[in-house]
Parts: structure tokens; sequence; C-alpha cells
């Protein structure tokens, strides 16, 4: 899984590539780890060719960290195998998720 | 059911990709052959994810310190559907699976729960210290109509 | 399933109060007692106030109720019948067999109007 | 054109214990799903395209209207947050809401249209923001439009709120009374106040008076009225006498004998007034039920009896049998097959040989007549996996997929009832009967059919 970064009107963009799951998981956590706990972050998704709980589990992680952190975590372009994972867990509850990028970091 | 592919792999998280990945071709494979015009990607995503979870969940309960540790693979099938088991040698475990609270932000305990959403049965037994997860579905999707 | 007599009325009156369900699990015992009571009165008034649950043989036992009473010159009027209730009455078509008053002071009341025949 | 709709759980909650089973969204308004008056609205809108937004499960919603291919609109599907006003939605889907125009419908709303109007010119010239808002919802427009005019005085359409089972109840029957031709309702019509499905069988003796809607695969029983503004469902069995009047019946409900529903929602084994919001379950299966399978007890019962039938039958046929069937199949007469059927239980199987006699010659017609073909079969109910009366086996075809959960239950049999009742064997009336008799049959009259079975296979 490759990980990308730039900057949006505060926000983090943090574009992923590839697969996530239980091998690549600890990857994202420790990049996400290596940034201030009050980033606010978009999490780009488009990408993402798969995912599975193990990486959900890693996002579900870092949502709760931004949350006691006071910083916002959004998710954008989420693909049609990304969303089923998220769908049957009900994931979908505990995220803002967007279809666009810049809208996620503008709003 | 006949048997197909027999596949042992090292219990290392490395390897979860292949296995996921074999899965989705063995099913698509088998889609292929099988069925009419059924959604072929949503059957292969299903085995995908599915070994994906219970690959993992072998690997995460091996005991520590037996780096020689190996997961099976097994997949068989019969007219119209495709099981594929996950064979390890780990201690007994508790297949019955309930949706996490997800309002509680929970990291992990998703896997299973997947695997029976996904899954048309699933099933599990112990057999002589071994672990078998054995998990089918119809290639032939039902729509209500 | 608690039955007094009432004897202000020109003939005694049966009064019974009947209590949560009256189903298949206790409509025979239903028609026992009434069997019994029937010594006692040939008009009753069923006070549904405190019933909560009918099915059909609970409906059955009732109506049989009613037919026996009718058989003794009688009548058997029905009493504060719960939405729920009356909607089974409705739907099996029970109600029109039995007049039926929204309290059970007014189906005494009724008994005490119509002039003995 | 696109059109978002944004619908909370929170708004059609109180729908999900009424209604069990089915997602609010899919609730039959004149036995066609809420939504689908919605996306006929959007596509008569002029969009090409629709996203349903909810902050609820969409998943059986997702199921049943899939991307839009059979509208011809291509429908996605967008996830939101409780909290979220509509211009958060609308960011959370810019992507979509990008191009053009798009026609944003909030709440939990039936929207009364026309179909015979034009909309999509309407659409296209009239001016952004808020068209019609009520305090459950609106129905807005974003992104320029083409041509400045000024919004009309009235707009050729309105919205109606579905916030109890009482506005449920009436913006059924006011379709039902004067709005049929509006919409586009499913079943057959030959007149504009009645429309009936499929496989629907109508004994003389029973009577139907419009306005009137009837779903698929519905039997109505002897005597039975469906009288005027009534809506049933698909697989509904009106059993004899009873009168439906004012009335919607869901799928999948059975009505019993000498019933008088009126003014009423059924839906399954619940009565629903819509005038209080009265709600009672039946526990009482003579009354109202849900088409289901039989409960456990009473299969342990059956399986004994059916046993207990089989065994019988086979003491009967043994000597005919040995007698017989040396000879036939030396005549070539005795045919056998052996085929993979579907079982009971779903996903399995079973393999069955099943015999044709060829029906020449007066000892062949002697063996038929004494169903000896069936002889072989009947040791598959001493060992579980046949029943002596039910369905009959259906062969395992890739291509016809047996329903899971279909309301009948399927039990694989030696004997179908079908064949007991004389009713044709193959084809969907099949099911009609077979469902009439997952309501009506215990172990008993299980004798007694198969009884029916042995003698009409002799004639």
């Amino acid at each position: 899984m490759n990980i990308s970064e730039k900057t949006i009107n505060n926000y983090a963009i943090v574009s992923l590539q590839g697969i996530l799951n239980a091998s690549s998981a600890p990857k994202l956590k420790t990049y996400i780890a290596g940034m201030p706990d009050e980033q606010s972050l978009v999490i780009d998704l488009e990408n993402v060719e798969f995912l599975d709980s193990s990486g959900l589990g890693a996002l579900v992680g870092i949502a709760r960290k931004k949350k006691t952190g006071s910083a916002v975590m959004k998710l954008a372009r989420m693909n049609e195998r990304v969303k089923k994972v998220f769908e049957i867990t009900q994931a979908y509850t505990l995220f803002d998720i967007y279809d666009d990028v810049s809208a996620a970091a503008e709003a | 059911m006949n048997p197909i592919i027999t596949l042992t792999l090292q219990a290392n998280l490395r390897y979860v990709r292949v296995a996921s990945i074999i899965a989705c071709n063995v099913a698509e494979i088998f889609a292929d052959f099988t069925c009419n015009s059924t959604d072929i990607a949503e059957f292969c995503h299903a085995y995908e994810l599915s070994v994906s979870e219970a690959f993992t969940n072998s690997v995460r309960y091996a005991k520590p310190a037996q780096p020689e540790k190996q997961v099976t693979i097994r997949f068989s099938s019969d007219n119209n559907s495709l099981a594929v088991s996950i064979i390890d040698t780990n201690s007994q475990f508790n297949p019955v699976t309930q949706a996490p609270d997800i309002s509680s932000y929970p990291e992990g305990g998703y896997g299973l729960f997947l695997i029976h959403r996904l899954m048309d049965t699933v099933s599990y037994t112990r057999e002589d210290d071994t672990n078998i997860l054995t998990m089918t579905k119809q290639a032939t999707m039902t729509h209500d109509t | 399933m608690i039955f007094h007599l009432d004897t202000s009325t020109t003939q005694p009156l049966g009064v019974v109060l009947l209590k949560k369900r009256v189903d298949a699990s206790n409509s025979n015992e239903l028609q026992k007692a009434f069997a019994q009571w029937l010594l006692q009165a040939s008009n009753f008034v069923f006070d549904c106030t405190e019933l909560d649950f009918i099915d059909s043989s609970g409906l059955g036992a009732i109506v049989s109720c009613l037919r026996k009473a009718l058989e003794h010159h009688g009548d058997v009027k029905l009493a504060a019948l719960s939405p729920k209730v009356a909607m089974v009455f409705e739907l099996t078509k029970a109600k029109q067999l039995f007049s039926v008053f929204s309290s059970s002071s007014e189906a005494i009341q009724s008994f005490r109007t119509v002039s003995p025949k | 054109m696109k059109t978002l709709l944004v619908i909370k759980k929170q708004e059609y909650e109180w729908l999900i214990d009424l209604f069990p089973g089915v997602h609010p969204l899919l609730v039959p308004i004149c036995n066609k799903p809420f939504i689908e008056f919605l996306v006929d609205f959007a596509i008569l809108a002029g969009s090409d395209a629709l996203r349903i937004v909810s902050d609820g499960v969409l998943g059986d919603v997702e199921h049943y209207c899939e991307n839009g291919s059979r509208w011809g609109v291509e429908i996605s599907y967008g996830s939101m947050r409780p909290g979220d006003d509509i211009s958060t939605v609308i960011d959370k889907n810019r992507r979509f809401c990008l191009d053009g125009r798009v026609i944003i419908i909030s709440g939990f709303l039936f929207i009364r249209y026309n179909k015979k109007r034009e909309y999509a010119s309407l659409f296209a010239s009239l001016p952004t923001g808020e068209l019609l808002g009520c305090p459950h919802g609106s129905i807005s427009l974003a992104g320029t439009s083409t041509t400045k005019t000024e919004a009309p005085g009235t707009l050729p359409f309105s919205l109606a709120a579905l916030d109890s089972i009482g506005k449920y109840y009436e913006l059924s029957m006011e379709i039902l009374r004067t709005g049929l031709t509006h919409y586009v309702i499913p079943g057959y019509s030959s007149e504009e106040d009645c429309y009936i499905g499929r496989n629907v069988i109508i004994p003389k003796s029973a009577e139907i008076i419009k306005p009137v809607i009837i779903g698929n695969n519905v039997q109505i029983m002897t005597n039975a009225i469906i009288d005027r503004n009534s809506v049933i469902g698909s697989n509904v069995i009106i059993d004899r006498e009873s009168v439906i009047s004012g009335s919607i019946v869901i799928g999948n409900t059975y009505i019993g004998e000498h019933l008088e529903v009126k003014n009423k929602i059924a839906a399954g084994n619940l009565l629903i007034d819509p005038e209080s919001g009265t709600v009672i379950v039946m526990e009482d299966p003579h009354l109202l039920t849900t088409m289901t399978k039989s409960k456990v007890a009473g299969a342990l019962l059956r399986r004994l009896v059916h046993t207990l039938g089989a065994t019988f039958l086979i003491l009967l046929q043994l000597f005919p049998w040995l007698l017989l069937r040396p000879i036939l199949g030396m005549q070539g007469k005795w045919k056998r097959k052996k085929e993979q059927y579907y079982a009971e239980r779903q996903g399995k199987y079973v393999t069955l040989t099943s015999t044709t006699i060829e029906c020449t010659g007066a000892l062949s017609a002697f063996a038929k007549a004494l169903s000896l073909d069936r002889f072989t079969l009947l040791f598959k109910v001493l060992s579980g996996k046949l029943a002596l009366i039910g369905n009959q086996p259906r062969p395992l075809n890739p291509a016809i997929p047996l329903l899971p959960n279909s309301p009948a239950g399927y039990r694989p049999a030696v004997f179908s009832y079908a064949e007991a009742e004389e009713w044709p064997e193959i084809g969907i009336d099949t099911e009609i009967v077979e469902h009439y008799y997952a309501v009506h049959s215990d172990p008993l009259k299980d004798i007694a059919m198969t009884q029916k079975a042995l003698f009409h296979r002799t004639h």
C-alpha cells in the first residue's frame, strides 16, 4: 500500500493506494501516529483496491483517536468494494463520508 | 464436494494477500463455469474478503514462537456452490459471532461477522487438534424477482 | 373471571369480569362456569375492561355463551371492549351478534330499562 | 438533471415495527414500493442519475433497486450522519451534484404527480431554490437554470408527508380512488380502476368490486368478497366467505375464513386500524397469519405420521412390486433415471431415482394405478429425506434457483399436493396450491391428501 499526503485548508489529505488489510494496516497506523493528534484528516480511498476488517479496524481506530483529540477525520471517494465493508459492519455511521476530496476539506 | 485446490501457506500476515487473491481467482473461474449471468464480481469479492478475514484470524491466533506454523486453504465444489476451508492447528475458538457494537469504535471483531454476512453457510469443526472453518456460497445469486 | 349477581334489576343479572386473556387455554373454563351461572341468571354482562387479548377459541366460547343465554330467553351484552379486543370482534363479524356498551354500568342500565318479557 | 433523495432513518423508523421484514422505503403503496414512485418521478423530471442518501441501512433498498438499469437511470447510494443538514449532505455528494441541475427531495415524502404531464422541461426552467416545502421536508433545485423564469403560481405536483400509519392509509386510498391513472401501477389493467397481477385465482362465487388492485399469486377462495377500495398484495390468500373492504392486505398475508376486514391494514399477523393506530398481533392461525413454514413441534408429528404412512404403503405395494417390477422391466416399460433434486434444507440436495412406467398394456396400467413407480421413493421417507406428501421435488438446476425463504416453504415429497388436487403439476399454479396447504395442512389432513393423490393417480 502506498500513502501520499498533501494539504488543503489545514486538512491533511492522506491518499491511500492499494490493499488495506492486516499486513498493511500497521503501516497506515504508524503513518498517522507520526502526525500531531490535533491534525484534521481527510482519507482519500479512491485507489484502495481492497479493504478488509483489519483495514476497517485501522480506520476506526484513527477516527476514535481524532475524536478524542478534538480533530476531524473524514473519508472521501469510497469505491463500491470498500463501501460494502462499511455497509455490512455499519461502520459508515462513524464517519463523515464525501464523494469529493476538496468538498471534504472545505466543509 | 469435489476438491479443487489445497494450498498451504506459512502462517504470516505477509501472505494474507496471496490467500485472498487465490480465493478471488478460484471463485472467478468457478463462477465463469457455473453462473449464467450473475454478479461475478460480487461473488469473487465475497471470497476475497472472507478468506482475507479467516486467514488473518488464523495467523493472529497462532501460538507464538512457532515460525513454522502453517495455514491450509482448501477449495472444493459441487454443482453450483464453492466451499473454502481454512484449516489451522491453533487452539479451539468460538465461532459464534454477533455484530460488533459499532458505536464504541471497535478496532476489531468484525471478521467472523463479515464472513457470516458474505457467505451462505459457515461451519466450524474441530478435528484432531485442527480447526476447520468452512465457508460456502451458491454461485447463482437468488434475486427476488 | 369474576362473577357476581346483580340483583338491582328486575331479573337477576350475571356480571362477569373477564381478565387478561380468553384464549384456547381457558375458553373451556369459561364455558363450564357459564353453565353454572345460567342456573342463577339468564341475562349477562361481560365486562371486558380488563380483557387484553382474545383469540378465535375465546371468541367461540363467548359466542357459545350468548347462544346458551338466548336459549334461556336471556342475553349477553358486552361492555368496555378495548380497541384491540373490539378489532377482533369486528374482524370476525361477532360484533354483529352482541349489544356492545362502552361501560358495564351502561350495559347493566340497559337491562333495567327493558321491561321483562 | 440529477435527483438527490435525502431520507433520514428517524423519519421512517415508525414504519419498521408495522411492516416487519420490509424496509420502510420499500413499503408498498398500491402494491408498488414507495421508492419506485420517487424513481419514476425523478425520471419524469428528466433525471439520468439518482442518489439515495440516508443515515440508515440501505442494503435492502440497494438490493431491490440495484444500479437502476431496470429503469434506465443510474442509481447510487450515499451515507450521512443523523445530524447533517441539507447543505452538509450536498457537500458530501458534491461530485454527484457538480455538473448540471439537481432536484433535492428531502424527507420521507410522497410526491403526487401525473405521469401524463411534462416535467422535464418544467424542471429545466424552474428557478433555483426551494420549490415546495412542508414541515416534514421539501423539494428544491440546485444549480443554475438554463432559462430564467419565475416559478409558476401552482406547481403540477404536491407533497404528502408519510409520518403516520393514518397518512399512509389515506394516501393509498387517495391514489386508489382518484389517482391510479397518474402513476404506473403494477398489474394488468383493462379498466382504469382495476389492476390484477399474475396467477390470481378468483372462483366464480367470489366477488370483486372496483376500484381494486390485486398483486401476483393471489388466491381468493369461494364466496370471498373483495369490496371497493382494496389493495391485495402478492402471495395472499383470502379464505372462504371473508370480506375485504377499504383495506390494504400487505403481501404474504393469509386472511382466514369468515372474516370481515374493513378499513384496516393487514400485514402478516398484524391487523392495524389506521384511524386509531391500534395494532393487534394475531397469535391465532385461524384468523390472520404470516405465510411461514410450520413450527418444529408440528414438524416432528408430521414426520411420524409420514413415516407410518410410508411404511403402510410399502407393505401394501411390496407384493405387486415384486411381481410386476421384473415383468415390466423385461418388457422395457420400466424406466429409471437418477437425478439430483433440491432438498428441504437450503443448500442441500437429494439424489432420487425417478421411475416412469410406459403406459401401454394392462399390466403397466395396473402398476401405474397402484403408484408402483413411487415405491422406491417411499424408503426416502423412512430415512427422512422426503416427506410423504408435500411439494413435487424440484430438479437441481443452477439456472432456476430455489428461492430461499419462499413463504410457503418447500418440502419435497413422494406425492404432491398438486397431484392430490389434480392441479397442473408444473408451473406457478402448483405453487399456489402448495402455498395454500402450507397454511392449511396438518399431519391428519396429510393422510387424507395422500389418499386423494393415490386415488387421483389411478384416474
